[in-house]
């Protein structure tokens, strides 16, 4: 084995987008290859458990850890590798704050279960049969699967985090940037969000033309304003877009798409919770003052969630939903 | 690593008043085991000179560096203790007044649990005062000049009274003559005074006064800057006519060939296109009207220069641009009438007997446009009048509010006519829906009226009644009856002062729903708005009698002479909101919220940006901001969040 | 009953690992073989109370390596939702981003995941069966070909939806930005660029592959074959269709079974559930489901590529026909029950989907601005699907007039394969292990068995230098290792 | 003779100028109300960041209560309005999250209402104690590290 300091990758409850970040470095990947060996990548290479145990605390540099914490497994894993490294970098937005599959902690395991393997309405299960995580397969074929929790939780409600690399993926400059500061030794302080804290205004395209003031007559969605085309702030339009809330460095990659900001790369440094910022923020600029019409502007808002929290549900200050 | 707080407790037992339901003892044993607490004391009274001194020593004897106090409400006691910190030597801003007389001793019956939520207090300020920082009084450089907008009653009574506070007022009035709106009533309610022989004196001074310079005829074109500082871009427009050499003696009028409607007799009776604005003009200075003079239409007419023995005229007078700094800013653009026609069923032209009351008075008046004679357009003497009030008031499909003075001002027509016997026989009714005559005087001049056999006639909404007006007529029908009458006066609503909208809308003044500027409070700072050192006199806030635009006018004026004192510095509020540059993305959710337009955009750095001076630290876009770049001194996030922690 | 225990983990990801469970009899040859998956997320669940609308920003979330299949279904689903009919500018702008990312995902399988095991051979060493071998093999320059190409369709993928891995431009009614003339002309000439490369993977697959008796022994041999049902989406002439048409089911005999609009997928479509894997297997309602296994009797169906092929009576595009038609020849007619031959009909759809992207790309009426039709009507219940990479994909939401989601159903392209895969995995292991021997290549070709369905995500498995981790340990009756093979 | 009745734990976020005050006079008249509710004093009932409720709500808050000046009233012309508008949009998101509306509660207290103040401090304490502990730490669970 070289010297070079050995990196390690893994998934927990991801959708792989980010290893196909990683892959879309092009030949940015292959200068990381260059300067590191990747000693541990499930997705990639040869997939051994035990090699990870081999290892001595802290012998790899780094581990990047993508995907929020779901299952039984995933968690031992995870504390495996920060034992193993002596940095712990949560890779995405799912590590860093549960992402989308996050919106699960409106549920819990035993309501997911109920809908995916009873009530589906195209499912054939009339013994309403449910996974189990000990099971007998014809009475002599021992089959396990690891146990489902009822929350989803970000990395670093787990383990112990080192940096954050946001962003559902985190864009190709995010990545290199992280892996120039940690193989140029420029890492900040740790527990530092490797990206700017400026929200996504402070570079939005549509800065300039954004109006000193905005009131909020009502919210609407992209597909029902006619003058979406006109490249304005969504706001302007009552469009809620996160940007506001949401920490710059994705590249503006929605709003060239004309779409407004869902808040993947999390909230700025100093806010506790993403969802309530935004929130905040909006209501303070609702038109109306009186005290029947406000709950009419916010009538037009049917979810609060969708919006708010579509990554960061599990890292907000209430982390879940409680069921009853 | 910042270092350890070193902090002092003194519980004050105010004499049983706190110690009869809070065992404080407990608490200080309690509170002196926190890993922070050098000292807890507890006397029985600290707002004492004696218990001052103790918490005095006790700063410098084990030099603390933060103190709580346990003791009455910030209202009563916050600023003593303030000046007891500082008085050792300590910024004031590292103490924490806890009330647990008010808000603990009184309020509960169990001495447990009032123990129990003492502690809890204290706690919460023992968290808290970890995050005090120091701030300093500060202060800024102010103008005390002053720019007074509007030349009417409440104008020149604010220009007054703060010229004679030694400072520079600049006066500015988009009509030649001073005196607004009343210059054109003859006489004012209740004891039909001369208005002339009260007002003229007065407008007189104010072009006399030394400390004010007089922009008549001029227009404020643009206002920036903020309290202390404002700078003001004023056109003063081409009057033709030099003011140092003219003397008034009115021998240019007479050869004018042109006459035009007089619009300041609302179009009743003539002028020439130079012209006096009112007899008793102040200054008494004619002007050239532009529109209708010859020479601007290209001719060659050279009359009016001609007759002027002392080189007055200067066809070559143009507009000139006037910059000028002041520190505070005096609204008072004053009303207008709301126009009648408005109303579907008062059907009736220009040229017919129906006049508003503002016409009607310029036809009363000796200076109008009959010099005073009661005549119909034909010449000949109406037998009967009706005067009709609200027109446009009171009523949400037009104006919602009442306009005050219609009332009073009616009567006192009607009364003025009968006394000067204008017209003998004639027969006077009011189609009124409620007498709303407030002042000293009122009531016996309508008794009176009554007496003298003019008709009232009670009508649920005057808006509703019908005019129709023919040969020389008008058919006014009424719910139960219909009657004709000679004239009709219409007391047509006051209306906010639509050429003041620009001027409002660069001051960031806020209107009310009816469009008047709103003021900071409509009772108890009724002249103050919430852009500071922008004040609002006279009838531009709501409609106001002469009485009251005066009063408005000295409240500015006494106002300003406090806030802002010639040669004095202005102390700004320390407790304010700060933006971090770094944090700052500027998507302007502050700026739109800040009651106080004190927040602004720097386009260069691309962020928000607070005016210290402006701001008064009420919080609301540090609570707004979506990326937390604003603190709220004194009041940051994690100070509250700690003083939280302590409290749960 | 001293049976052995087999366990191969992880072979790839669906929803999550997978894994597979060998069980040897005493004599050390197969007696069972499973595959479990187990992962699982839920979102047909934590969908329930989100705007619809929000769907195609969610539910790509499901696969970061075919987002694009889930965003495309999802704002189908939100047109049929909102029963709202996209400008033709519209629809076409999605088929472009569409077929680029199905040429850009097939290509990726085939030369970074499936390929390899052809190109380079099923038991060349394992160290040279990657892209590696492949450039090795077809030369450097080819290589940087294939690279060139997968990215300029990301490319594409990326202009259009904003960003490549979960798009989010799509809409009810239908895209929020369109095309300028600057995006056409670059559209254009990556377009030539692919038809070019997919006419190049096309013969290479025949020079490597067809031309080899061994490849074409293993495709046709018994292991890698099950008679079973397919699906696929097909036009109105029958021909594939990605984006949209009818799903079409054929019978083991190649006869159409059933032909349905997607709003009646219920009908047709039933999910099974087992209590030792958190997938579920999907079947044909009007069979019924029998167990893991083939036939006429068994509502076991399978969909992608191959499937698709199957199901349809050709292809859309003249160079796609031809090699359509040569494929059935060469392999005996339809239907085709190789599991190995969905690589072929990969490439078949390769070439479709290139000639189809060009034809959009040339089209000039992608330029309109008229991309977006507002909806009035107010929704109750949407279904939707499209032709994922990796199979048939169905959405289908249910929502209050708010349009809030109150029950979402997901049916992912590789969970309709997993009971296949399951069989085909325990065929192929009882074909190649006999007495507890174990080798490397056995366990390649164990592999190759579900590599060629390329289950969801396995694909992102091997796009870099490497190949399939795989670990065996071979147990005695008491649980104690007998024997550990690792493939290094 | 209080053994183990739920007594809520309620916090009452009071500004300066309005709240604080007629506090102050609910004290001066001797008006008694229950203990457990503790009040936070900002200088505007505007500055109440909608942060500052749920993480009362995360630490053991069982009840909520922002006082302001009455509309018309604020000190600084229109914050009370801020707040009236942020707490109608955290209200359905409580709900989204199974807290009781109820559980937050909005009201206008001048600095002359001491007889309002008490009022509203009992009332809310009665609708706490009906509703029963909030307990969020055991929504929470086990795995959260996050130190409240």
């Amino acid at each position: 084995m070289s010297d070079k300091p050995k990196i390690g990758i893994y998934w927990c409850s991801s959708c792989g987008g980010c290893e196909e970040a990683i892959v879309d470095l092009n030949e940015g990947i292959l200068d990381v290859v260059e300067a590191v060996d990747i000693v541990f990548w499930p997705v990639a290479m040869d997939f051994k458990y035990d090699d990870v145990r081999k290892f001595k605390d802290g012998e790899l540099l780094a581990s990047f850890i993508n995907g929020g914490i779901r299952l039984s497994e995933q968690e031992e894993i995870v504390k495996l590798l920060r034992k193993k490294s002596q940095l712990v970098f949560a890779f995405g937005s799912c590590a860093v704050m549960g992402g989308v599959p996050g919106l699960a902690n409106m549920n819990n395991r035993e309501s997911i279960f109920k809908r995916v393997y009873k009530e589906i309405e195209s499912n054939d299960n009339p013994e309403n049969n449910v996974p189990q995580t000990e099971f007998k397969l014809e009475d002599k074929y021992e089959l396990e699967l690891p146990e489902f929790y009822d929350s989803v939780y970000p990395l670093d409600q787990i383990i112990q985090v080192d940096y954050y690399i946001p962003g559902c993926a985190p864009a190709p400059d995010t990545i290199t940037d992280a892996f120039t500061a940690i193989l140029e030794g420029k890492l900040p302080e740790k527990g530092s969000v490797l990206s700017p804290t400026k929200s996504l205004c402070d570079t939005c395209p549509r800065k300039e033309t954004k109006p000193d003031k905005i009131e909020i007559e009502k919210f609407v969605e992209p597909h029902q304003y006619d003058k979406l085309d006109d490249d304005r702030c969504f706001l302007e339009a009552g469009i809620i877009c996160m940007g506001p809330a949401t920490r710059g460095g994705c590249g503006e990659r929605c709003i060239n798409a004309n779409m407004p900001c869902r808040g993947c790369y999390g909230a700025p440094d100093d806010v506790k919770d993403q969802g309530l910022g935004m929130l905040s923020a909006l209501a303070s600029i609702i038109k109306p003052d009186k005290e029947d019409e406000i709950p009419k502007v916010i009538e037009t808002l049917p979810d609060l969630i969708g919006p708010l929290y579509m990554y960061g549900l599990p890292s907000s200050i209430l982390f879940r939903k409680k069921i009853k | 690593m910042k270092e350890k707080e070193r902090i002092g407790f003194f519980l004050c037992e105010c004499s049983q008043n706190i110690s009869g339901t809070v065992d404080v003892h407990k608490i200080k044993d309690e509170l002196q085991k926190q890993p922070d607490v050098v000292t807890a004391e507890v006397t029985n009274l600290y707002c004492s000179a004696e218990g001052k001194s103790e918490i005095i020593e006790s700063i410098r004897k084990n030099n603390l560096t933060k103190v709580v106090i346990g003791g009455c409400s910030v209202k009563q006691h916050e600023h003593t203790f303030m000046n007891v910190l500082e008085e050792a030597g300590l910024n004031p801003y590292f103490m924490q007044l806890v009330n647990i007389r008010e808000h603990v001793a009184w309020v509960t019956e169990d001495k447990e649990k009032a123990t129990a939520k003492a502690m809890a207090l204290l706690k919460a300020a023992y968290n808290r005062v970890q995050y005090h920082k120091a701030f300093e009084k500060k202060e800024i450089d102010a103008n005390a000049d002053v720019l007074v907008v509007g030349g009417g009653l409440s104008g020149c009574e604010a220009a007054l009274n703060l010229a004679a506070d030694d400072r520079k007022v600049y006066l500015v009035e988009t009509q030649p003559s001073l005196g607004g709106q009343a210059t054109k009533y003859e006489s004012s309610f209740p004891d039909l005074e001369c208005c002339s022989c009260m007002i003229l004196p007065k407008l007189q001074e104010v072009v006399e006064n030394p400390n004010i310079e007089l922009l008549n005829y001029s227009d404020v074109e643009e206002v920036v800057g903020f309290f202390g500082n404002f700078e003001a871009t004023i056109n003063k427009k081409a009057k033709y006519v030099i003011p140092d050499k003219c003397i008034g003696c009115n021998e240019c009028l007479e050869p004018c060939p042109v006459e035009v409607p007089n619009e300041y007799d609302d179009f009743l009776g003539k002028r020439k296109a130079i012209h006096f604005q009112v007899t008793g003009a102040t200054p008494y200075i004619p002007v050239i009207d532009k529109e209708s003079c010859l020479r601007f239409k290209g001719e060659d007419c050279t009359k009016c220069r001609d007759a002027c023995m002392f080189e007055a005229i200067d066809y070559d007078d143009e507009d000139e641009k006037m910059e000028v700094s002041v520190g505070s800013v005096v609204l008072a653009t004053g009303f207008e009438t709301f126009d009648p026609t408005l109303i579907p069923n008062f059907k009736f032209s220009n040229g017919t007997e129906v006049y508003t009351a503002l016409q009607f008075e310029r036809l009363i008046s000796n200076t109008g446009p009959t010099s005073g004679k009661l005549v119909k357009r034909d010449g000949s003497q109406p037998k009967s009048l009706a005067m009709v009030h609200c027109v446009g008031s009171r009523d949400k499909r037009y104006k919602n509010y009442c306009s005050n003075i219609c009332c009073s001002v009616l009567l006192k027509m009607s009364s003025q006519i009968l006394e000067e016997k204008m017209v003998e026989g004639i027969q006077i009714t009011h189609v009124y829906r409620d007498m709303t005559i407030g002042s000293t005087g009122m009531e016996e001049m309508y008794e009176n009226l009554k007496e003298e056999g003019v008709k009232f006639i009670m009508v649920p909404n005057p808006n509703d009644i019908a005019l129709n007006s023919q040969n020389g007529q008008v058919q006014i029908t009424l719910p139960e009856k219909t009657l004709n009458a000679d004239m009709v006066v219409l007391a047509a609503a006051m209306v906010p002062n639509k050429k003041a909208d620009k001027l409002i809308e660069m001051l960031m003044l806020s209107k009310d729903e009816e469009g008047f500027v709103k003021p900071t409070h409509r009772k108890i700072d009724a002249v103050s708005t919430p852009v500071e050192g922008v004040y609002v006199v006279g009838s531009a806030s709501y409609p106001k009698d002469i009485t009251h635009s005066i009063i408005d006018g000295s409240a500015a004026s006494g106002k300003i002479a406090f806030e802002l004192k010639p040669g004095k510095k202005l102390e700004i509020e320390t407790l304010i909101s700060t933006i971090d540059e770094d944090k700052c993305s500027g998507c302007k959710t502050c700026i739109s919220i800040c009651p106080y337009k004190a927040i602004g955009y720097d386009s260069e750095k691309g962020i928000s940006v607070i005016n210290e001076i402006l701001c008064r630290g009420c919080g609301s876009c540090v609570a707004a901001c979506p990326s937390h770049a604003i603190t709220a001194r004194h009041f940051e996030d994690n100070t509250i969040i700690a003083e939280l922690g302590g409290l749960l | 009953m001293g049976n052995k225990h087999i366990s191969i983990s992880p072979i790839t990801r669906l929803e999550g690992h997978g894994n597979i469970e060998i069980f040897l009899n005493d004599e050390g040859s197969v007696e069972r073989a499973v595959l479990q998956v187990p992962e699982l997320r839920g979102f047909e669940k934590f969908s329930e109370g989100r705007p619809a609308v929000e769907m195609p920003r969610i539910t790509p979330k499901i696969c970061g390596v075919c987002p694009t299949a889930h965003h495309m279904a999802s704002q189908k689903t939100l047109d049929d939702l909102y029963d709202v009919n996209p400008p033709e500018t519209a629809k076409k702008i999605r088929e472009l981003m569409y077929s680029a990312f199905m040429l850009e995902d097939h290509a990726l399988h085939f030369y970074f995941l499936g390929g390899p095991d052809f190109v380079v051979g099923p038991d060349a060493p394992k160290g040279s069966r990657n892209i590696l071998g492949v450039i090795d093999k077809v030369g450097l320059d080819a290589g940087k070909v294939v690279i060139k190409n997968r990215r300029q369709c990301r490319e594409i993928i990326t202009d259009l939806g904003g960003r490549v891995i979960h798009p989010v431009s799509g809409l009810p009614g239908g895209v929020s930005k369109g095309i300028t003339k600057e995006d056409q002309e670059k559209f254009k000439k990556y377009a030539d660029e692919a038809v070019e490369f997919a006419q190049f993977t096309v013969q290479l697959f025949k020079d490597v592959v067809l031309k080899n008796e061994e490849y074409v022994k293993i495709i046709t041999s018994d292991p890698y074959t099950h008679k079973t049902y397919y699906m696929g989406l097909v036009d109105e002439n029958n021909h594939v269709n990605f984006y949209d048409g009818k799903l079409r089911v054929v019978d083991p005999d190649g006869k159409e079974f059933a032909k349905f609009n997607v709003r009646d997928y219920k009908d047709h479509i039933s999910e099974h559930v087992e209590k030792w894997s958190y997938i579920k297997f999907p079947f044909l309602k009007n069979v019924g489901w029998k167990g893991f296994v083939d036939g006429k009797d068994s509502g076991v169906y399978r969909v992608a590529p191959l499937a698709r092929l199957n199901a349809s009576d050709g292809m859309a595009t003249p160079l796609a026909q031809k090699e359509y038609e040569y494929m059935y020849e060469t392999l005996g007619g339809k239907p085709v029950h190789h599991t190995l031959a969905f690589h072929w009909a990969r490439v078949v759809e390769l070439l479709y989907a290139s000639e189809r992207l060009k034809e959009l790309a040339s089209d000039d009426d992608i330029l309109n601005k008229d991309i977006r039709t507002i909806p009035e009507s107010t929704p109750t219940q949407g279904i939707g699907v499209v032709e994922a990479p990796r199979g048939v994909l169905i959405h289908d939401y249910t929502t209050d007039e708010k349009g809030i989601i109150q029950k979402a159903n997901l049916l992912v392209a590789t969970v309709h394969n997993s009971a296949p895969i399951a069989m085909s995995v325990e065929k192929a292991a009882k074909g190649v292990i006999q007495n507890f021997e174990v080798s490397d290549g056995m366990l390649n070709q164990v592999e190759m068995a579900f590599r060629a369905y390329d289950p969801c995500l396995a694909c992102a498995t091997h796009s870099l230098p490497g190949n399939m981790p795989l670990r065996v340990k071979i147990f005695k009756s008491d649980r104690s290792v007998h024997d550990v093979i690792e493939r290094l | 003779m209080t053994e183990t009745k739920f007594e809520p734990n309620i916090v009452a976020f009071v500004c300066n100028w309005c709240s604080y005050g007629g506090a102050d006079i609910a004290g001066s008249m001797r008006l008694k109300y229950p203990a457990n509710v503790k009040l936070l004093r900002v200088m505007c009932s505007g500055r109440v960041d909608p942060e500052f409720i749920i993480e009362a709500f995360r630490r053991g808050a069982d009840g909520v209560m922002v006082l302001g000046c009455h509309p018309k009233d604020c000190h600084y012309i229109e914050g009370n309005y801020k707040t009236l508008k942020r707490y109608n949009m955290l209200k359905p998101l409580l709900d989204q999250f199974n807290i009781e509306q109820d559980r937050l509660y909005l009201d206008w207290v001048s600095a002359s209402e001491g007889e309002k103040f008490a009022r509203v401090a009992k009332e809310m304490n009665e609708r706490i104690t009906q509703l029963g502990p909030l307990n969020w730490k055991e929504v929470i669970g086990q795995h959260q590290s996050r130190e409240v």
